[in-house]
């Protein structure tokens, strides 16, 4: 749809979407929240882009391809949970390492973060997938 | 004293939300009740999101209940935006109590720019 | 001006006419509705960017019976629609003197 | 600072819900006589935007603001579907 | 209220049924998306309303407030719904091309896999 | 343990992920899709090795105690179900290799086809009912894209069908899980066998025992609940037919035996009578759909609901001959029938249609194929002494030992029904001449492209077909046991929940 | 060698066949003869051993915990049959490389019939019921490939089909009563059950199992009125109709009722049966293959009466009957065995098996005639050939018969007279007499096609001068097969002036008129109706109905409408699920209401109002905004009843879910109402009852005794072990991760689902 004041506001609200879906994402494990919907927010995000100028626009703005984003989430999900099975633990298990950064305070770098950043990817991946090829249909 | 003007925005919230509903049951065309509801919404809303920050206080209430102002304000003049201007090319009905209409027939029913000189313009 | 005051200003302008918008809009949606005057007014725009743009008619659209409708595609008409219209140039002076001269203010 | 789960606010919070909860119900009806798309439309729009005020009322009630967590996703995504409804109406796509 | 939900889980099963026995394809679909929220209600019904507070530890603690919601059926709802997108979304596309490559609406045309 | 019951997962998902980075690289992919089909081969004798060895096995997904967290767990019947899915998989990856074209793998068919895998793999070892509802969506979703995958109209209409039911199935399903974990509070199926076990009132677990069955019934394609199965499976590339005539419906008969062994075994004059009856309707009215049809696949489609009938008719009579008969059954009809579809695929190379009437003349032309045919073909009819005779003889001696009189007739009649079909598949194809014209048509180009990556997959499953029918003592020891395990699951209760009881 | 290998290295052969074949050609057929001609030898060694009185077992174990063991036993009845098939099996092999000499099939032919010989040696020596059983099936295999050896011929196919149809089907009935007789006697060997007779026989099922097994004999036997496989199964070459369908394959059911009659036999219900079927079969056998004027199906339906007087025998159960049987067995397997192959042989050189159009023949063929001739003279049951011998003992036996002797001797008088003329018809009618011309210029063949005839005639004329050399083998055959049983009698030409003597004479007398009337009978017999309407017409009739049956039973079920599919199912569910709900009595008599805010309230009705709009309305996009709401309004339910995740979740989805909707809907129809008003109504009531299925199994949820469930360890431990406050979120990375592993994985698919739909198409396809 091509009209100044939807894409002047996706411009605003693009960028705001995917750093909201970062944040969702980061504090899930103890908000509400988590990987699933950072990902639909992000997707969010970027369908607002796809609506306000095109699907091509939003495809240069994400830059990777759908498919790859797919991949590497499925990957990253499963090799968090592949430490463990080496440490002769359960598949899944989780294990944590405590960082503390500037700012941001202490952060739980954790196999459990990997894992859902690997949702965030997946659900990302698919849903601008989705969105894409039916808006190109 | 902050339970009551808690209690007031909440009302106050309240009220308008309601009569937002009110309106959009009762304008007799669609970009009247998008008058009413768009407004009344915002406030209400607004209100009541206000009413949580003070009510529970915190800087956690605080930011939630702004940034819910915030984006609600954002967005919903732009939903209301999309919807008005889609109602135009589907040519849904203007209240026969409309006094003017100087956006009638701007349009370009192929390329959909609106054109912004010509009769009845500016 | 600076935008240090011209925000706040603007802000608490904005404020203003939200509630007294509101309070209008609780009027018109319980009173009889021949009293409205609804009308959709071409307003021209003397405001260059589109971020500029875009906020005038964000706060077009949450204040007073008023509702921006679209802005023509050259950028030079914003279209409104508004519950009372007696006089469609008196309301355009309304808003170029209103929203529009805050809002240019804000970004020149 | 915060309010007693059972003072003033949060009885009115209860009273506001079921008002909050009569404007959906008047914006169903609107959804159900429509008569045009684009007012079917507008009634779903107060109907998130009201959801909104239920979230933020019952956090209220309840003093717990996670509930407005949801608020801010439902204020930052909802309108993608009103925007939606519009393109496809301004596409020219059947009712 | 449990009653008042249970009324829900029924009429959203009812609607879902009778949706997807419709000969309209886009009804199947309506059909297919009331389907996705009905079992959702219903794990979320069945497995006892508390209203109130979410499942989350506060701040400071380690434990949650007294009388929080059961958390596992929240759990599986979430996966029930991301699973039931995905499959509405296939469905969506799958519809799609069963306009175009079979030119029905009427989906009792559609039976040459099995003349 | 924790390695070997995590590897039948682990591989399918890693080998999908992977897939996934090398979209753009076709033969990649396909290498890809190749190893981790055999390394998953490997991987399930690995597990069957140590299940035999070790009895039933379990690790708890996360390091969570059951039932709280997942677990993981295989007793020889999960065991010898991933063992299988290995023996399907990897000669079905080949066979993929010469069968599906360049578009399909393009679009993602080796990573569809090892997510069916995972889903399979998952629902075979999954210790918890809603993960496995969650495997059994892994497989439909994966099931869904690669039977439409291709987008020709047979495919798309068959797809339909094939989605709709299937949901409807899952909807039931998940609704049936929802209402257990009320009813029993918990979802870990060891648990929930002890837990119904020790309840004094049924009340709900009937009601809930219906809605498995009916939700497994489907997916199964059990009487009345097939249908998706004859509109879908005749659609899509050969390879993915007979992976799913293979593994599909064999999940669902794999979740009834595991539901109606360990959680709903409370009454059992009621549930396993109601689920006999189905048997012989299925049996019968799967049959009868197959003597009318004038497809090879779609004969064949057919056949596997009559076959699921048999299957499920162990489970029904509910005594240790029986459920290892039905053991037996599945693990040979799976072979068996990919195998047919395999073959049918080879016909259709070379004689270009699926279509009876269109082909004939391979008894001359290709005796050997003849021969191939004969061996699975005559075993799906329980010809002895191939793998479906000893299958039969088991169920027949299971149902006459208990003296249901009526199956047992229901049984030999339909498998001389099933020799019927198969004689008119071997007299149409292979005895009849070939129809005018054929000449032309039987070397489409191209047709001699990998003839070896679809003959040797054939020749592998008939050797198995084979040794299972000349040597069935052993593998019918392991269903023996598996029925024991199944039947007393005392020991997949000690192993799940461990010394917590 | 034991037994075992015997008869596995037939199966051997039968797969190297091809390669003898196609490295000998033209002496394949006797290369492979060899392969017989040495098992012979082989079982007649054993021979004196067996007529020592013992029993040669091979028992080695197969599959011990189906009761199947791989355990064979030589006994005097097994040495009968395996001597016959093995020296038949060579004869016949030399033949068939004459016979078919240059046949692109030749080499897939021998394959089968070793194979089929193979089978049929264990079969006779099979000492286990299941491996009996395996044997008894494959010789059905063999000969349905057999049979439909001239595939390109629709009636071959046809005939072959039959023919496994109806074998197999009595096959597993046989499989039925040999698991049931196991059962009931406890052992699956043959000899285990020998004891066990009186066991068997008084038991419950004794009538089940003996008619289930009297059903494979019958039908593998051709006893009527299952006879009618056999003469369609003339389709099949001439050795095979030699070897499989005169010589030995029929004789399995007799074997088995042989076999068998000690364990079953004995009773009033196998007496009759037994005896009734045999006399039955034998008289319309020899009526049918009186009226037949096509040479093998002339010989086919007498080898149907030869069959009903072995039946018949059988079923006798004296020594004498025993005695007579195995006599016949050997004088038949000779004389049709030649027989059969001398008509191929007429057939192969002539073009023609049509005796009127035969004649003269031996000018052309004389030792194909004297074969003939020899054969002939037998089946007649003249001296001084075996059939002759044969004939004497089978008078005797019928005299002595326990019951009804004197009508069941008429019958075989009867029987014989006929097969006299039949004989006379097959033998020399196309030998003598004028030469009428046929499709091909008739000439002796190769040794291959006449040497292996005139050995089998040759041979009922050495042991009818010689009947002594057969003493012990049939001595030891009825030892085995009547045990306890007296053995009266010696063999010989000549018993002397008896009432059996008489008998024969009054046969040929009676065998002479009917083949001089033949020409005026035939035209007014019952063949011919019976040929109508005879069991054949009831396969073909069965058949037809079955596959009716089953095209309308498929069009009613598989009817392509998807929502009948879908009511079915739904149908099902709610049918088994409320009869189980209400049975298990655990419907709360009333709804728990609790307590109730009036916001909720509100939402319900928003909710349901909704859903009724999104039914009810005939605009589609208003459904999907219906759709919208009721989405917003569970995802506000969600967030009272604390699950902000869901809600959260619930309202991005369905923002999403409208997005796509809309994309989507962009390309389809409109809402249509197609199904007629009574349809719809149906719709609704099966609808109704599902969700109100559904409300009552929440309510009975709800109403059950809530058990304390794994709740509280996720709340407890979320954050103290899982270190995560939001224990939702916890749960599905941590607690659960398994099950969000499994979801994005369906979502990742789902996605590439939705790309490959609509980016792959079919070639061809435009966009
Ligand atoms: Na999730
Ligand atoms: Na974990």
């Amino acid at each position: 749809m091509r009209s100044i004041i939807l894409s002047t506001t996706a411009k605003l609200l693009g960028p705001l979407l995917l750093a909201c879906s970062v944040l969702v994402l980061l504090r899930g494990h103890d908000a509400p929240g988590g990987g699933f919907v950072g990902g639909l927010l992000a997707a969010a995000g970027l369908t607002l882009r796809a609506i306000s100028e095109g699907v091509p626009a939003a495809r240069r703005a994400v830059r990777i391809e759908p498919h790859l984003l797919l991949g590497a989430g499925l990957a990253a999900a499963l090799s968090s949970g592949l430490p463990a099975l080496f440490a002769g633990q359960p598949f899944l298990t989780g294990r944590w390492l405590r960082v503390t950064a500037p700012l941001a305070g202490e952060i739980k770098l954790s196999t459990v973060l990997l894992f859902d950043v690997g949702v965030y990817m997946v659900v990302l991946g698919t849903v601008l997938l989705m969105v894409f090829t039916f808006s190109e249909e | 004293m902050i339970e009551i003007l808690v209690s007031f925005l909440l009302f106050s919230g309240g009220v308008f939300t309601l009569l937002a509903g009110v309106g959009l049951v009762r304008m007799p065309d669609l970009y009247m009740r998008m008058q009413t509801t768009t407004k009344a919404t915002t406030l209400g809303v607004g209100c009541l999101a206000l009413a949580v920050a003070v009510g529970v206080g915190g800087a956690g209430a605080w930011v939630r209940a702004v940034a819910i102002i915030v984006f609600l304000y954002v967005t919903a003049p732009v939903a209301a935006h999309a919807i008005a201007r889609a109602a135009y090319f589907v040519g849904t009905g203007r209240w026969k109590g409309t006094v003017i209409d100087q956006m009638q027939g701007r349009y370009d029913e192929k390329t959909h720019e609106l054109r912004g000189a010509g009769p009845g313009g500016a | 001006m600076n935008v240090v005051i011209a925000l706040p200003a603007m802000l608490a302008f904005f404020l203003w006419e939200l509630v007294l918008a509101n309070l209008k809009m609780a009027r018109d949606v319980l009173m009889p509705l021949g009293r409205l005057r609804p009308a959709v007014v071409a307003v021209p725009l003397d405001l260059k960017t589109d971020w500029q743009i875009t906020l005038l008619s964000i706060l077009i659209t949450l204040t007073p019976g008023t509702l921006s409708l679209d802005v023509s595609t050259d950028r030079k008409v914003l279209f409104i629609h508004a519950m009372h219209v007696t006089d469609a140039e008196e309301f355009r002076r309304q808003i170029k003197s209103g929203f529009e001269r805050r809002v240019r203010r804000l970004a020149p | 600072m915060n309010i007693a789960a059972d003072g003033l606010a949060a009885k009115s919070a209860g009273i506001v819900l079921v008002m909050l909860a009569v404007a959906m119900l008047l914006a169903v009806v609107r959804l159900v006589k429509g008569p045009s798309l684009p007012d079917r439309v507008v009634a779903l729009d107060l109907v998130i935007t009201v959801s909104v005020g239920i979230m933020a009322a019952y956090a209220l009630m309840v003093g717990d603001v996670a509930i407005m967590d949801v608020g801010i996703v439902v204020a930052l995504v909802a309108f993608l579907g009103t925007v939606a409804f519009a393109g496809y109406l301004e596409r020219g796509g059947r009712r | 209220m449990t009653a008042l939900m249970a009324v829900v889980v029924g009429a959203l099963y009812a609607g879902a049924i009778y949706m997807m026995t419709r000969r309209s394809m886009v009804k199947l679909i309506i059909g297919l998306a009331l389907l996705s929220h009905a079992a959702n209600v219903l794990i979320f019904t069945a497995a006892g309303l508390k209203r109130g507070a979410a499942p989350l530890v506060p701040p400071g603690g380690a434990l949650p407030a007294e009388t929080t919601a059961d958390p596992l059926p929240q759990a599986l709802i979430l996966t029930a719904i991301v699973i039931s997108f995905s499959v509405l979304a296939f469905a969506l596309a799958l519809l799609h091309r069963t306009f175009k490559v079979s030119a029905a609406e009427d989906i009792d045309q559609i039976r040459s896999t099995e003349q | 343990m924790k390695l070997i019951l995590t590897l039948p997962l682990v591989i399918p998902l890693a080998t999908a992920a992977l897939c996934l980075l090398a979209w753009r690289f076709r033969s990649v992919q396909r290498m890809l899709g190749i190893a981790g089909a055999f390394a998953l081969l490997a991987a399930g004798a690995a597990l069957l090795h140590a299940v035999l060895r070790d009895g039933v096995v379990a690790t708890q997904a996360g390091g969570w105690p059951a039932p709280f967290g997942i677990t993981l767990v295989a007793d020889l019947f999960s065991a010898v179900m991933v063992l299988v899915t290995g023996l399907i998989a990897a000669p079905v990856a080949v066979y993929s290799s010469a069968n599906v074209d360049k578009r399909r793998e393009s679009f993602g068919y080796h990573p569809l086809f090892h997510v069916l895998l995972l889903g399979v793999c998952g629902s075979f070892l999954t210790g918890d009912v809603f993960n496995l509802y969650v495997w059994f969506e892994v497989m439909l979703i994966a099931s869904f894209v690669l039977i439409a995958l291709g987008g020709e109209r047979g495919q798309i209409e068959g797809a339909l069908k094939y989605v709709t039911l299937n949901l409807m199935a899952s909807a039931v399903f998940l609704a049936a899980a929802g209402l257990l974990y009320r009813t029993a509070g918990t979802l870990n199926m060891a648990d929930l066998a002890v837990r119904l076990r020790t309840q004094t009132e049924p009340g709900l677990a009937g009601a809930l025992a219906m809605l498995f069955l009916v939700a497994f019934g489907t997916k199964a394609a059990i009487f009345p609940l097939f249908f998706w199965l004859p509109a879908s499976y005749h659609t899509p590339p050969v390879a993915v037919s007979a992976l799913f005539a293979g593994l599909l419906t064999k999940v669902g008969v794999y979740a009834l035996i595991r539901v109606f062994t360990l959680i709903f075994v409370h009454d059992t004059p009621f549930t396993h009578n109601l689920i006999l009856a189905l048997s012989g309707l299925t049996m019968i009215t799967g049959v009868l759909g197959a003597m009318v049809q004038n497809d090879f696949r779609r004969i064949l489609s057919f056949h596997i609901i009559s076959q699921i009938g048999y299957m499920i008719m162990g489970l029904a009579l509910f005594t240790p001959v029986a459920v290892a008969a039905s053991v037996f059954y599945i693990v040979h009809h799976i072979i068996v029938k990919t195998n047919l579809f395999l073959i049918s695929g080879i016909t259709e190379r070379l004689g270009g249609s699926h279509a009876l009437k269109r082909l004939g003349g391979f008894y001359d032309s290709r005796p050997v194929l003849g021969l191939l045919f004969l061996v699975p073909a005559l075993s799906l009819a329980g010809i002895p002494p191939l793998s479906g005779f000893f299958a039969k003889l088991s169920l027949v001696r299971a149902g006459l030992q208990v003296g249901s009189y009526a199956i047992v007739a229901a049984a030999l009649a339909v498998s001389l029904l099933t020799l019927f079909s198969m004689a008119k598949i071997w007299a149409e194809v292979f005895w009849k001449p070939a129809p005018e014209g054929r000449e032309q048509a039987a070397a489409p180009p191209g047709a001699a492209r990998g003839m070896a990556a679809l003959w040797l997959p054939v020749v592998a499953l008939a050797l198995l077909t084979l040794y299972l029918g000349l040597f069935p003592e052993h593998f019918y020891r392991v269903c023996e046991r598996a029925a024991g395990q199944l039947l007393e699951p005392a020991a997949y209760i000690e192993a799940v929940l461990g010394a917590r009881r | 060698m034991n037994l075992a290998a015997a008869v596995m290295s037939g199966f051997a052969v039968a797969f190297l066949a091809p390669v003898v074949h196609r490295a000998a050609r033209a002496y394949s057929g006797w290369l492979l003869a060899l392969f017989p001609a040495g098992l012979t030898l082989y079982l007649a060694g054993l021979a004196p051993a067996v007529w020592r009185g013992e029993a040669l077992i091979a028992a080695h174990e197969w599959a011990p915990s189906m009761g199947l063991s791989l355990s064979f036993r030589l006994d005097g009845l097994s040495l009968l049959f395996s001597l016959m098939i093995t020296g038949t099996g060579a004869v016949v092999l030399a033949y068939a490389g004459g016979y078919l000499a240059g046949h692109p099939r030749l080499g897939r032919f021998y394959t089968s019939l070793v194979f089929f010989m193979a089978s049929m040696l264990g079969l006779v020596l099979a000492d286990n019921l299941i491996l009996l059983f395996i044997f008894w099936e494959l010789t059905s295999i063999s000969s349905y490939l057999l049979i439909g050896f001239d595939s390109e011929r629709e009636k071959a196919r046809q005939s072959a089909l039959q023919a496994l149809l109806v074998t197999g089907g009595g096959g597993l009935a046989l499989l039925a009563g040999v698991v049931l007789m196991a059962q009931a006697g406890g052992s699956f060997e043959i000899s285990g059950l020998a004891g066990a007779a009186a066991l068997i026989q008084s038991h419950a099922l004794y009538l089940p199992i003996a008619s289930l097994i009297l059903i494979g004999a019958f039908t593998k036997s051709a006893q009527v009125p299952f006879h009618f496989w056999l003469p369609a199964a003339m389709e099949a070459p001439a050795p095979v109709s030699a070897y499989l369908h005169a010589a030995t394959m029929v004789k399995a059911g007799v074997y088995l009722l042989a076999r068998l009659s000690p364990v079953l036999g004995g009773t009033d219900f196998w007496y009759v049966t037994v005896t009734t079927a045999g006399a039955a079969t034998m008289l319309s056998g020899a009526v049918m293959a009186y009226h037949k004027s096509d040479l093998k199906q002339l010989l086919a339906y007498s080898t149907v009466s030869v069959l009903g007087i072995l039946t018949f025998l059988a079923g006798l159960g004296t020594g004498y009957a025993a005695a007579a049987m195995a006599v016949l067995l050997v004088a038949h397997c000779l004389y049709k065995g030649a027989l059969f192959l001398t008509a191929g042989t007429v057939d192969h050189e002539t073009g023609t098996r049509d005796i009127e159009r035969l004649g003269g023949l031996r000018r052309a063929m004389p030792l194909t005639a004297a074969a003939a001739a020899l054969a002939a003279v037998s089946m007649a049951g003249l001296p001084p050939l075996f059939g002759f011998v044969s004939k004497e003992m089978l008078y005797e036996a019928g005299l002595r018969a326990p019951l009804h002797a004197a009508a069941l001797t008429a019958v075989l008088v009867v029987t014989a007279m006929l097969l006299f003329a039949v004989a006379g018809a097959a033998g020399f009618r196309p030998f003598y007499g004028g030469s009428p011309s046929t499709p091909r210029h008739p000439h002796e063949g190769p040794p291959s096609l006449w040497l292996g005839p005139l050995l089998l005639a040759g041979g009922g004329l050495l042991l009818g001068l010689a009947p002594a050399l057969m003493e012990n083998a049939v001595r030891y055959a009825v030892l085995a097969a009547a045990p306890g049983q007296p053995v009266p009698l010696k063999l010989s030409l000549f018993h002397g002036l008896n009432t059996a003597l008489l008998l024969s004479a009054a046969s040929v007398l009676g065998g002479l008129v009917l083949y001089g009337a033949r020409a005026r009978l035939i035209r007014f017999g019952p063949a011919r109706a019976l040929g109508r309407w005879g069991p054949a017409r009831g396969y073909e009739a069965a058949l037809a109905g079955l596959n009716r049956f089953a095209a309308a039973q498929t069009r009613v079920l598989q009817s392509g409408h998807l929502r009948y599919y879908l009511l079915t199912v739904v149908g099902t569910a709610v049918a088994l699920t409320g009869f189980a709900l209400i049975r298990g009595g655990a419907l709360p008599r009333q709804p728990v209401f609790g307590d109730v805010r009036w916001h909720e309230v509100s939402l319900v009705v928003v909710i349901l109002a909704s859903i009724l709009t999104a039914v009810r309305t005939e605009s589609r996009l208003t459904a999907v905004v219906a759709l919208g709401v009721v989405g917003v309004g569970i995802a506000a339910l969600f967030a009272l009843f604390g699950a902000p995740d869901l809600a959260m979740t619930q309202v991005a989805v369905e923002t999403l879910t409208v997005i796509l909707l809309v994309l989507v809907l962009y390309h389809l129809p409109d809402f249509s109402k197609f199904t007629p008003r009574v349809g719809r109504q149906r719709d609704a009531i099966v609808a109704i009852a599902a969700g109100s299925l559904m409300t009552g199994l929440v309510l009975a949820a709800a109403a059950a005794p809530h058990s304390t469930g794994v709740a509280a360890y996720y709340l407890e431990n979320s954050y103290p072990l899982a270190q995560g406050r939001n224990v939702v979120n916890v749960i599905l990375t941590d607690f659960r991760a398994l099950d969000t592993l499994g979801e994005i994985t369906v979502a990742a698919v789902a996605g590439i689902g939705v790309f490959a739909l609509l980016r792959l198409r079919p070639p061809g396809d435009k966009p």
